[in-house]
């Protein structure tokens, strides 16, 4: 399996993507400014401030040259996998649907939190159990999942959340919600099931010294699948 | 310029052997405020120990010191101050300062990799205390949060004397290999020299004399003066100088830093040994007409200056393009020793770059003692029930999860032990080194008796890094201080150097840099002094990593270094009694050393479960700490001699906690005895109450009472 | 020639800046307020001539997200 | 009664925002784009009878920051 990690200008996750894939594929950086990704299984976009997340999150970086064969491989059915800024990027080019806004609290949240594995029949979560809670860090200032009402039930319909914000009961309350994100949402994949977008970091669990390996879940699912 | 005395200006005279037009005017008095040429305390720093085996760069020398680490790597830190902006537009203010110490990191050829930062304010029960509180916060989060550098750790206090003049103090650390140490020199006469990053604006014009200057009503009419950074620019600019640095095409690099143009061209000349020519007409800007002076002078951020082997221009220009920075080629290195500026091929002004960077004149100021603190002969009682509680929710021994949740702490996957434990430790992956940061000054003890409050400054940073199971490397600092011009002010300044050059001689560490902010003063008077210690240290082995919160009920609770007595200058006077008095705990440094050699050497057999300094607050705030500050609180069971508030909230150094394993605590008593440190068993972990002697706590209760007390103050 | 390009977030849409707003521009002591709804306002500066067609384009593509917000454009030459 | 209030960067301030979107647009096939600032606009919806005055001071000292910022109040009655 082949896996391209894209650097925008503003990616600061890239790294920590990097060396999470490194151990277990042949992973290279791909810079945006790049025309094609063809060459790759995964695509990852990586968390950051892409542009500076100026105007909004991931609006610019919609726009990179790279973006275009990222949307062109996604249709073939190409794993494309965002995190965090990635997520952010793929709603804004229409991969994911609904948008990421302004947490709730307004502030910027640098915590721990749990999210319940909605669903594990997907290439991102097939290593992991449904309903199991994972702990993962998350970091961001637009956080805040919205979607019309339609968009959210047709969601639920196809099963394609797949992480909740949830408590230590595995409850997806209100409490449990970092972010104000409509249902608890922290992670969604589009209809096909093959681009996935999330906003905890899951590339900064899965090493022990940092206190959790949760994150390896969502590796290990897209690593077995090639 | 009226802020270049008439001595000043005759030896500007004389250096020129003319009258300076107005350019040359404005740049020296930028190049010799206090803030560029520290002119009011070079001899002070002077006393510092720089020296030292593992010492690659010296303080001084360039932008930041440089420290082995072993295995062919080295770190570059800092700490700067961005105080006087920040109490001008607090968001931009400390925003900017984030960036400026980052710069300074990558500089040295350092990937910047994590930051901290140490604040003050005045008290938060006033409506513009919190907004400049708030403020500063989402200023360093968005400029660290964005770069993606994590903010692992710092503190906070407020204070009356911080009112109306905050102190905004920010550290960055970064990594680098020996050989990739880059220096800011201009070598290799007919270089070119570059100009790459933001363009010129009027933005933060000659902000350094400014920042020498009180804060006084004037001040407002600066206001426009203020700069606004662009982390992402700074994002790129970072990645594009590293990516330079390895290519080999750079002969020598220097950020744009306070006095922008001016400070970079005439220090990089001066390093070299060299002379700088630059057209200004070739530097990019972002505003129409700007004369030589506005150009010379803008503090714009996000500027760097590059000087280029020659030959290798195009493979410079191709790394910048690829970054989409703009850039410019402005000048070259001659072999005259001059700083030449041109506009349009005209000189504009001629100055001898050496003379205008090194030789700005050194003043001995008069120093007034200030009589030492009376002892307090009967402290004032309270019910030690009511007052844990008390000192728990007061904002400066608070848990600061408010600010450091803003703060991204995990972005590059090394933080090892996140904000909340005595030490951050972060495990700096390029080079497979765990290193532990901290930053630490408690001013109240500084405003009593500066000396003694810079040695037990450096003693607490020492004993904050011994508690997460490493042992220091070096120090830098950053001395926050009033108008030098006032004796009492300079008499504190002098005695606080020279009680960090102590501490630092007694622990055996190096100070590799920092930075003096002066003339911190409102219309209420100077500031408490406040000496900030940022101090990191090694952890040899992963295992020896260890953090201040109780780990399991039936663990052992022992106590090194006894129960203490000293209640002066303590946070229960102040927050309770609202006394700033008495004499501040003694420094021996033997005794310190020999506590935390101990803490050390237990750590290291395996013994410890949880260590935890006693400082704020006294020997109850620690325990009660220890029981809240984990995943989950635990209680505890402790009995000391008494449960007076002498005993539970008197702030003598050298104490710590440990937790140790039931069947391990009198192997661990043993060992300590032998050492010759005191040490008893105090008490067990487990419950849901912390109780020492008569006394009990629900430990939800203290939880939550510390954990929101900053969130609900800012939120009412 | 200038453009201006105001940009809101939708109706359904939370806007909870706005509602920060409104609370402390009441505790300023202004009790009349009922609503703030806080958006981005552009201000573009262009060679004469420009499209507005290609205006349009960008507002809808780049400047707003049409899944929260909606946006006025307004063309001074 | 309706206020809208526009707060935009000052001249003399940096305003990395619209740069950034400035060459965004400018990508986009729009290359006539000379400058890009950018700024916030509010809508204010208030019981009638609040004093312009009042307003005024509401822009000034919580919805921008004099330091950086210009605002414009427009009160639509
Ligand atoms: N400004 C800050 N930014 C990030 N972390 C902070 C800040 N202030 C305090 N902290 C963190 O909160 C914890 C408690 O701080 P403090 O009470 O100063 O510790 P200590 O007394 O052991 O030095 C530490 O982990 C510290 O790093
Ligand atoms: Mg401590």
């Amino acid at each position: 399996m082949r896996c391209a990690v894209v650097r925008f200008p503003g990616s600061n996750c890239d790294q920590d993507c990097y060396r999470v894939l490194r151990e277990a594929c042949d992973t290279d950086y791909v810079w945006h400014k790049e025309t094609s990704v063809a060459a790759y299984d995964l695509i990852v976009l990586p968390g950051g401030f892409s542009y500076g997340d100026y105007l909004r999150c991931g609006a610019i970086a919609r726009f990179s040259p790279v973006m275009r064969s990222v949307i062109e491989e996604a249709g073939k059915g190409k794993l494309v996998l965002g995190i965090c800024n990635g997520f952010q990027i793929l709603c804004e080019a229409r991969l994911l649907p609904g948008a990421l806004i302004r947490n709730a609290s307004l502030h910027f949240i640098c915590r721990r939190v749990t999210v319940r594995v909605e669903n594990m029949d997907t290439p991102f979560t097939n290593a992991g159990t449904t309903g199991a809670l994972l702990e993962l860090p998350i970091a961001h200032g637009e956080g805040n999942y919205f979607a019309d009402e339609e968009t959210l039930r047709s969601l639920d319909r196809h099963r394609q959340v797949l992480l909740r914000y949830a408590d230590a009961a595995g409850r997806a309350s209100a409490e449990a919600n970092p972010n104000g994100s409509a249902r608890n949402i922290a992670g969604v994949c589009n209809r096909r099931r093959n681009v996935f977008g999330l906003m905890p970091h899951p590339e900064r669990a899965s090493d022990p010294r940092l206190g959790s390996v949760d994150g390896k879940v969502i590796f290990e699912s897209i690593l077995q699948n090639g | 310029m009226a802020d270049l005395t008439d001595e000043e200006f005759d030896r500007i005279r004389q250096i020129l052997g003319r009258e300076p037009n107005h350019t040359e005017t404005g740049i020296f008095s930028v190049m010799w405020s206090e803030h560029c040429s520290y002119k009011n305390s070079r001899p002070e720093l002077k006393k510092f120990p720089t020296e030292g085996p593992r010492v690659l760069v010296k303080a001084g020398e360039e932008n930041a010191g440089v420290i082995d680490i072993g295995g062919g790597w080295a770190v570059a830190f800092k700490m700067e101050s961005h105080n006087h902006p920040s109490a001008i537009e607090p968001f931009q203010g400390a925003a900017t300062g984030v960036g400026g110490i980052i710069r300074d990191i990558f500089t040295m050829g350092a990937r910047p990799v994590f930051s901290l930062n140490s604040l003050r304010f005045g008290p938060l029960s006033s409506a513009k205390n919190r907004r400049l509180f708030a403020g500063v916060v989402a200023g360093i989060a968005h400029y660290g949060n964005c770069i993606g550098i994590p903010t692992i750790g710092g503190e906070i206090y407020f204070d009356e004397s911080y009112e109306g003049n905050p102190l905004v103090n920010v550290f960055c650390l970064g990594v680098l290999r020996h050989e990739e140490i880059a220096r800011g020199a201009a070598t290799g006469i007919g270089n070119p020299v570059f100009y790459v990053g933001s363009e010129t604006g009027r933005d933060g014009l000659a902000g350094a004399a400014f920042a020498s200057r009180e804060l006084s009503e004037a001040s407002r009419r600066d206001r426009p003066a203020v700069q606004v950074g662009d982390p992402f620019k700074e994002k790129l600019l970072l990645e594009a100088c590293l990516e330079l640095l390895e290519s080999g095409c750079v002969a020598g690099i220097q950020d744009m830093g306070a006095a922008g143009l001016t400070c970079s061209t005439c220090e990089t000349a001066s390093r070299g040994g060299t002379g700088v020519e630059i057209d200004l007409a070739r530097v990019p800007v972002r505003e129409r007409g700007m004369t030589p002076y506005e150009i010379m002078l803008s503090e714009s951020q996000e500027r760097m200056l590059i000087i280029v082997k020659r030959g290798e221009e195009e493979r410079v220009k191709s790394i910048f393009e690829k970054w989409d920075l703009p850039y410019a080629d402005i000048g070259r290195v001659t072999g005259d020793g001059m700083m030449r500026v041109l506009n349009n091929g005209e000189v504009v002004s001629e100055i001898p770059a050496r003379k205008l960077a090194e030789e700005a004149p050194v003043y001995h100021r008069e120093a007034a003692p200030k009589a030492p603190p009376a002892p307090l002969e009967n402290p004032p009682e309270a019910d030690p029930q009511t007052v844990l509680p008390r000192l728990l929710s007061h904002p400066a021994i608070a848990s600061k999860n408010w600010v450091y949740s803003q703060y991204d702490h995990t972005v590059r996957a090394g933080t090892i032990v996140a904000p909340g434990s005595d030490a951050a430790v972060f495990l700096i992956r390029e080079a497979d080194k765990i290193v532990a940061a901290t930053t630490d000054c408690n001013a109240l003890f500084c405003a009593l008796d500066p000396r003694g409050g810079a040695r037990l400054a450096v003693a607490e940073a020492a004993r904050n890094l011994a508690c997460a199971g490493a042992t220091p490397l070096a120090v830098t600092d950053n001395l926050n201080f009033g108008n030098p011009y006032k004796p009492e002010n300079f008499w504190q300044l002098r005695e606080a150097v020279e009680g960090l050059a102590e501490g630092c001689r007694a622990f055996d560490v190096p100070v590799t840099g920092g930075n003096v902010s002066l003339y911190n003063e409102s219309p209420a008077g100077a500031i408490d002094p406040t000496p900030t210690v940022g101090m990191v240290g090694l952890i040899e082995d992963e295992r020896h990593i260890t953090t201040q919160a109780f780990k399991q009920a039936g663990d052992v609770i022992l106590l090194l270094g006894g129960e203490g007595s000293e209640l002066g200058g303590s946070h229960y006077l102040k927050v309770i009694h609202g006394l700033k008095a008495g004499v501040p705990p003694r420094m021996d440094f033997v005794r310190e050393k020999s506590v935390q050699a101990a803490a050390l050497a237990l750590i290291r057999s395996g013994f410890v479960k949880s260590a935890h300094d006693c400082s704020e607050g006294g020997l109850a705030v620690a325990l009660a700490e220890c029981c809240i500050s984990g995943k989950k609180p635990l209680g505890a069971h402790v009995q000391l001699s008494e449960a007076t508030p002498r005993v539970l909230f008197n702030e003598s150094a050298s104490r710590i906690l440990l937790s140790v394993a039931g069947n391990s605590a009198a192997a661990a008593l043993a060992l300590l005895e032998w050492r010759g440190v005191p040490a008893r068993r105090i008490g067990v972990v487990g419950g849901p109450r912390l109780v020492i002697n008569e006394f009990s706590w629900e430990v939800a209760e203290l939880y939550k009472e510390w954990y929101s007390a900053i969130g609900d103050l800012m939120s009412s | 020639m200038r453009a201006t390009v105001i940009v809101m977030p939708k109706e359904s849409v939370l806007d909870p800046q706005g509602v920060a707003v409104r609370e402390a521009i009441k505790h300023q002591g202004l009790q009349g307020v009922k609503e703030v709804r806080i958006g981005k306002f552009m201000e573009i500066e262009l060679e004469s001539g420009a499209d507005e067609k290609d205006l349009h384009a960008v507002c809808r593509d780049l400047l707003s997200n049409p899944v929260i917000e909606d946006y006025r454009l307004q063309v001074h030459p």
